[in-house]
């Protein structure tokens, strides 16, 4: 569906000497989504972000917004705000400052700008805290602020690289459903980069793979999990094995293999407990390891130890083929 | 112990500690003479502060009369002295001729000897006992570059004649620039000085005024510390007129730059250098030490230092080292038959010029007064950095 | 406090700095303190108490005036150092990328240092003279047609020679807190519109200030403490206090140079000390 | 290659400038120190020759060139290696909390920050006060420390400020002693600082003028020889010698970085998996 | 259950000035086990596993293993090695020299600690790399190497502290399955610190919860997981809504509440998508938000969306009581 708001990559590549970090890739997103890229460590994904955001040249391509050809503007024309990893925050700025910054940039006025920058902090839910230091902030009210900072240019594009892994996972769990909650009030695209498909999985609107500098796949979270095009998207998103069936490849849920006296047979290697479920790795003979996951009842009625013969099973209706 | 393994260490500025005098000690002597060469501060310093870092001290009368009362010297034996009879009367009786007057200031006899090997006041008269043995003087007047002056200078007035603006330079040694400006001052007339080497407080005064206010309107290029310095300015052509020493005037002719040592009519400032003892030295060293002392005087050195534009405080004996061209040049102020060199080999006169200021008996005769330490030293000091910083 | 083992060793690393430091620092001071009380004469130094040194100092105008001028020289050498050597630092730190170049470029700017200051500063002297290089070459482009008589044996002479030498104890520690800054703030100062002088202004400089700091203390101190530059450069002409320490030195008046050690002590680390309010050296390293 | 913007190529010219600026000097002696057998220490130059590099080599008039070279040479490495020693101990001692290491780190700030030539009037006036023999080796030395272990130190401080302590750990867990720790742990990490702490060292102390000034006793040390040769006749020796010197650090440090470049090609030999995820 | 062999902390108290950081924490763990010592930032495990090394001095209490008291030796001669977060690997050694370094220190000759440093790496697979220097390895590759030094010590107590916060999630499944492999084969006790609630499930075989500088709950990985003793770790151990019935408060593991046409009322306030599973928060009236856990299949045959009313109900047998 394009429209003529949206954000759009041509032709995008990116090279660093002999190395192409990011490989011609076309990709269009809609407006208002709240955009994951996913992908291994070296795929590409900062790469692409940091081009969107006027961080890097463009090496060639077009980056499009609204139609038009942003690639060569300024990162502050751009229509994008970025917010960093370690976040950024300027030091020597109080929290207050820091959001007032692109407005002090402009030339707004003290009063004006404060105000608004209180305005965003409230936001954020960080408007007590304003006259602090940033180093005298925890992890996650850093965060906060910079994503108050990012939100005060009142960009179209909200660019997040890996905005959650300085964060312990309780606290991760906490922002990210905060960083939902923004994006819908606001209603403008984030484009959020991680490598952990859960957190892709539980944000995205759209879930785009990056591999090896290309996008492997691109789609609403629940497509690319369920119908994983290849190999490389079904064990990157989890949840899947990867079976040879006939010398072709097929994806099969974790919790779609059933432990039982029929199917094929298989030895259990490895079990891990997960709670409130349990994954039983068992390596059949011509196969990469195939999980069962299943639920902590069903795994401690049976008793399954690693070493034990055991035949895995599925409904044929779950195998998904894949691309080689 | 041999005295082929007996070191002496000698320090002094680099007008005398010459490594070649150094080199004919060891041929001539068998022992190792170390030359350790710095300005003329760091003499004073090590002189009065560090008596143990020499074994000979190689400075002037002037600074002899600061240290000689620290106790770092000892004072010598003249009768080890075996030319001691043929030294000029200069550092004896202080008079060149009988009928000379001794000049103000501290002239050398007055601070050359002792009353006996301890003693720690200087004698008025000669008592056998030296304090330095003296080894080299000079008359020193201004040095010009009459290329750019383009006229006669006769007095020590024109240091100070506006023509000459942001042209001129003295030196800025205190004790001794001092000397250059009651020079100066007493030419123009413009103080009368009871003793030019010894001034009173308000002399001194009126003398730094006026050249407070010439260095105000912008008189003075620069002031030298260094001979190097003085070279350079004179060379350059940064200063046409400025307090000079006499190699330094060599040196600038050497670069094929005219440049002339001149008599002036109110005559010379002068100075003398000489050895001085270590007190610490004892023993072999001080027999080698005499030893050198005599070697000193028998007439290499002097011809050596003569044949750079010093005097010898022996010149009898130099005479047996020197040319007769470089003789009649050098000491009696005639003409040069022939080419003049420096003992390095430098040219330094063509055939048929004559000296600056003439023969020894005319240069050393018109000295008016000799480099000194005042009584009211450290006020002239204090003045002088008031005069600096103006 | 306890004294655990690993005070001990503490104490024992610290040792050999600690004697250094005490006998060839505090030592000296206290010496100088205590012979800047004594009088002297021509040729020693008399111990006994007096405060006729103190007295004649302040008493004496040239003392105001040659405070003044070190503060003078100090302060303008100050500000070239530090714009010459913020400049170089800036260029050094965030427009080349390599580290091997900076490393490289570096090394170059320390090389000059290997030859002696003196003669450093003689060779100023052919260049800047009335008959110099730069007069010549000003003349033959017809720029001006009199010597300039105050390229040397002047403030500027001084100046110049002091930028000259100390520029790099600017640069050294500007360089190193730049090299410190993540680079991810200035792209966040682009990212909210910053242009590059406004991100030179409002991001970077305010974090380089401890290494400006720390080069302001380097290069304070070094030219407060000078005293043969001055000497050379102005042809004796002018006067910091360092010369007339080292002319009282020369003439042996120690119980006065002394005294006016003390002082230019005092100024010194009062300056220092108000500086190091600013900055945590230790932290900012 | 990225495109520059424009202020880089305005900043490169102020580099260049600025390096310019900085050699000045060191080109003027350099051309200076070519000068014909009868030119002198300024412009002109009368003629082109070696003639001056030969003199170096030869006895001077006055003074004793060479020894003093040696002597600075010598005073040099001493004063270079006692202020790497002594510095990376008290490095070491700072990083511990001892009692007195807040004066302790004053007084090295108050050694930093003091004028030279006060140090060297103090230690001249206590040898003098105590009947001790002033010498390059002895107080000459210790003057000269005043001023290269502030640096020193300062340089371990930046050093262990980014020194990661879990290394030590590491290696007290391994079982290395405390001594063992330090050989062969923290050191062989530091090293490459402390060639710069070396280095930072030899220079300051080669080129010391005023700490040795009152404290160097018989024997001149390179700086004052030349500030002594200057109250005679100086030649373009003084330039010869410092043309040679500057041709010789840049010899020194073109060696470095090839040595560093050729270790770097070596070791990427083995190849690097660095930054991929396996 | 206490053997000769166990390592008990007694009283164990570490202070910083005025902070308590670890307040008289009292345990025995099993010899031959994997203990995941979990808890939030702060909460004192760095502190704790830092004594036990001896790389933290003990304020009060002791530590003993194989029943002596190692709390004031030097930390090699406790028995114990410690593998750190950020790996610590020497950049100067090759990765052989490292391994190699303990056997080094004692003075073991060349030919003897190379071949013991590479039976090491051939245990943990990097042999083949064993002359490269550590910048020369990606993150997995250098834990491995610091996970063979360690190990070379042949110690009795393996510590890591936060071992895979440094991988990214794709490599940190894979490693801590090898974790896993390595204690099982060395049998020796493996004590690691994270935070990661997950990482504890799936490693432990006991897992020592902390909280504000005390142990909260010990215990089996499922024992915990499923009878959480307090809210706080029902919380943190996470699979758990906690509800205030009469007053009381009771955990309730998510995927056993149902939503359904009877139970208590509530308003769906967000729905995460997890992959394979789909978490419903609803917010009942007095109550904190409650998840609801179910499968994608059940949650997209029913269309739930926020702003729903839906009621929420669970088997009594599984309500499980917490102490206040
Ligand atoms: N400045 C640079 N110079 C050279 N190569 C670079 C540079 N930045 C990135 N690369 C290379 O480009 C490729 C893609 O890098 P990029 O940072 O985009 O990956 P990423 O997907 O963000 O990885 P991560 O998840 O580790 O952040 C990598 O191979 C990387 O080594
Ligand atoms: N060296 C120290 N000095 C002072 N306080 C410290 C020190 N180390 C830790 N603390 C404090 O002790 C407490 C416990 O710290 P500790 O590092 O053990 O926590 P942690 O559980 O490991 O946290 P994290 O998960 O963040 O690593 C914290 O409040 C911390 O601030
Ligand atoms: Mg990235
Ligand atoms: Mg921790």
């Amino acid at each position: 569906m394009r429209t003529a708001h949206d954000l759009e990559l041509v032709n995008l590549t990116k090279r660093y000497g002999d190395t192409v970090a990011v490989d011609a890739i076309n990709h269009v997103f809609a407006p208002g989504s709240y955009v994951c890229l996913l992908g291994p460590s070296g795929c590409g994904k900062s790469s692409t972000l940091r081009m969107i955001a006027g961080h890097e040249s463009v090496s060639e391509g077009a980056i499009r917004l609204n139609g038009v050809d942003i690639s060569a503007l300024p990162p502050a024309k751009r229509g994008t705000a970025m917010m960093f990893q370690n976040y950024a925050l300027f030091p020597h700025l109080s929290v207050k400052d820091n959001v007032a910054f692109s407005l002090r940039m402009k030339g707004v006025d003290k009063t004006a700008r404060h105000a608004k920058a209180m305005e965003l902090l409230e936001l954020v839910d960080m408007a007590h805290l304003s006259e602090r230091l940033p180093t005298q902030l925890s992890g996650g009210q850093q965060q906060r602020v910079a994503l108050a900072r990012a939100l005060v240019t009142e960009p179209e594009v909200l660019l997040l690289d890996e905005p959650l892994s300085a964060l312990d996972p309780f606290l991760r769990v906490r922002m990210r459903a905060e960083l939902k909650r923004l994006q819908r009030e606001l209603g403008i695209t984030f484009l959020h980069v991680t490598h952990g498909q859960d957190e892709a999985l539980a944000l995205a609107d759209e879930v785009v793979v990056m591999n090896n500098a290309v996008i492997e796949q691109a789609g609403p979270a629940r497509e690319v999990f369920n119908t994983p095009r290849t190999e490389f998207v079904a064990r990157f998103m989890g949840g899947h094995n990867v079976v040879t069936l006939d010398g072709k490849l097929h994806a099969i849920r974790s919790d779609a293999v059933r432990l039982g006296a029929e199917g094929m047979p298989a030895t259990v290697s490895a079990i891990e407990y997960q709670g409130d479920r349990v994954a039983v790795t068992a390596q059949a003979e011509g196969q990469e390891p195939i999980i069962a996951l299943m639920s902590d009842e069903a795994f401690y009625s049976n008793d399954i130890n690693p070493g034990e013969q055991v035949r895995l099973a599925w409904d044929e209706g779950r195998l998904h083929r894949l691309r080689a | 112990q041999e005295i082929k393994n007996i070191t002496l260490r000698q320090f002094g500025t680099g007008v005398s500690n010459l490594n070649d005098v150094a080199n004919k000690v060891k041929e001539d002597l068998g022992f190792t003479l170390e030359m350790t060469a710095l300005d003329s501060d760091a003499v004073t310093q090590r002189a009065a502060t560090q008596p143990d870092s020499f074994d000979i001290a190689d400075i002037e009368y002037w600074i002899c009369k600061k240290v000689w009362p620290t106790g770092n010297l000892q004072a010598m034996d003249t009768s080890k002295i075996k030319n001691y009879d043929k030294i000029v009367g200069i550092f004896k009786s202080g008079k060149l001729t009988p009928e000379s007057v001794i000049a103000q200031g501290t002239a050398p006899s007055t601070v050359g000897f002792v009353e006996g090997p301890g003693g720690t006041t200087f004698a008025d008269q000669e008592t056998g006992w030296m304090t330095l043995i003296p080894t080299i003087y000079n008359a020193d007047t201004l040095g010009i570059r009459p290329d750019l002056i383009g006229r006669p200078i006769e007095s020590w007035t024109e240091l100070l004649n506006p023509e000459f603006k942001g042209k001129a330079s003295i030196l800025d040694i205190s004790s001794i620039g001092i000397m250059d400006m009651a020079m100066v001052c007493e030419a123009m007339g413009e103080i009368q000085y009871g003793d030019k080497g010894n001034m009173t407080r308000e002399e001194i005064d009126k003398t730094m005024a006026i050249f407070t206010e010439a260095k105000k309107n912008g008189q003075f290029r620069a002031f030298w510390k260094t001979f190097d310095e003085s070279v350079n300015l004179m060379a350059s052509g940064e200063v046409v007129i400025q307090s000079m020493w006499s190699p330094a005037i060599t040196a600038v002719k050497s670069r094929g730059i005219d440049c002339v040592y001149q008599p002036l009519k109110e005559g010379y400032r002068s100075w003398g250098g000489g050895l001085g003892l270590s007190k610490s030295l004892s023993g072999m060293e001080l027999d080698a030490a005499y030893e050198y002392i005599n070697w000193y005087l028998s007439g290499w050195v002097g011809g050596y230092l003569m044949r750079q534009g010093y005097y010898s405080a022996v010149p009898e004996t130099s005479k047996d080292f020197m040319s007769d061209n470089e003789w009649g040049y050098w000491f009696e102020g005639k003409p040069a038959t022939d080419v003049i060199t420096s003992p390095t080999g430098d040219k330094l006169a063509e055939a048929g010029e004559t000296r600056d200021g003439g023969s020894f008996y005319d240069r050393m005769g018109h000295v008016a007064c000799w480099n000194a330490v005042m009584d009211e030293n450290q006020y002239m000091v204090r003045k002088w950095n008031e005069f600096i910083a103006s | 406090m306890k004294v655990t083992r690993e005070t001990v060793t503490g104490w024992l690393q610290a040792a050999p700095l600690t004697v250094v430091l005490l006998g060839f620092l505090v030592a000296p001071i206290i010496t100088i303190v205590i012979v800047s009380f004594w009088q002297a004469t021509e040729f020693s130094i008399i111990p006994a108490f007096s405060l006729e040194n103190y007295e004649f100092l302040f008493g004496s105008p040239v003392t105001y005036k040659v405070f003044a001028a070190t503060f003078k020289y100090a302060f303008l050498t100050w500000a070239m150092t530090l714009a010459i050597g913020f400049t170089v630092a800036y260029y050094l730190a965030f427009h080349i990328r390599s580290q091997t170049m900076q490393i490289a470029l570096f090394l170059l700017c320390t090389i000059p240092f290997w030859t002696s200051n003196i003669i450093r500063m003689i060779s100023w002297i052919p260049f800047l003279g009335r008959n110099g290089i730069a007069n010549q070459t000003l003349i033959s482009w017809g720029v001006i047609d009199q010597p300039l008589e105050w390229l040397l044996y002047s403030d500027f002479s001084v100046i110049l020679a002091f930028v000259h030498l100390y520029t790099l104890f600017m640069v050294v520690p500007i360089f190193n807190t730049m090299m410190r800054i993540d680079r991810n703030l200035i792209e966040a100062a682009r990212d909210n519109g910053a242009s590059g002088f406004q991100t030179l202004v409002h991001v970077i400089i305010p974090l380089t200030k401890p290494g400006i700091m720390i080069g302001t203390i380097f290069v304070l101190t070094l030219v407060m403490g000078d005293f043969i530059t001055v000497r050379f450069m102005s042809g004796s002409q002018r006067a910091n206090v360092g010369r007339l320490i080292s002319n009282d030195i020369a003439l042996l008046q120690y119980p006065s140079a002394a005294a006016t050690a003390v002082v230019l002590l005092c100024t010194v680390l009062i300056v220092i000390g108000i500086l190091l309010r600013f900055v945590n050296i230790r932290k900012e390293l | 290659m990225e495109k520059r913007p424009r202020s880089f190529y305005v900043l490169t010219v102020i580099f260049a400038l600025f390096v310019l600026f900085l050699y000045g000097p060191t080109i003027t002696i350099g051309i200076l120190s070519f000068q014909g057998p009868e030119g002198g220490l300024t412009f002109p130059m009368r003629g082109v020759s070696l003639n001056w590099f030969h003199e170096l080599f030869q006895q001077q008039a006055v003074g004793d060139i060479w020894g003093a070279f040696r002597r600075s040479f010598m005073l040099g490495l001493l004063v270079m290696v006692t202020t790497v020693v002594v510095s990376v101990m008290a490095g070491l001692a700072f990083r511990k909390k001892f009692p007195g290491s807040g004066i302790l780190f004053y007084l090295t700030i108050a050694s930093l920050v003091i004028p030279s030539i006060l140090i060297s009037l103090g230690v001249g006036l206590i040898f003098n006060q105590l009947g001790l023999k002033v010498h390059w080796a002895t107080s000459g030395f210790g003057s000269q420390l005043t001023w290269t272990l502030p640096f020193g130190l300062l340089i371990m401080f930046a050093v262990f400020n980014r020194f990661d302590k879990s290394f030590e750990e590491a290696a007290r867990d391994q079982g290395a002693s405390a001594w063992q720790t330090i050989r062969f742990v923290v050191l062989p990490i530091i090293a490459p600082s402390l060639i710069g702490v070396a280095l930072f060292g030899f220079t300051l102390s080669y080129d010391e003028f005023a700490r040795t000034l009152l404290t160097a006793g018989s024997y001149n040390t390179l700086p004052l020889e030349i500030f002594g040769m200057t109250t005679n006749v100086t030649t373009p020796v003084v330039y010869a010698l410092g043309t040679l010197t500057t041709a010789f650090s840049l010899l020194i440090i073109g060696a470095f970085l090839i040595a560093a470049w050729i270790m770097a090609r070596r070791r990427a030999r083995l190849g690097s998996d660095a930054g991929k995820g396996v």
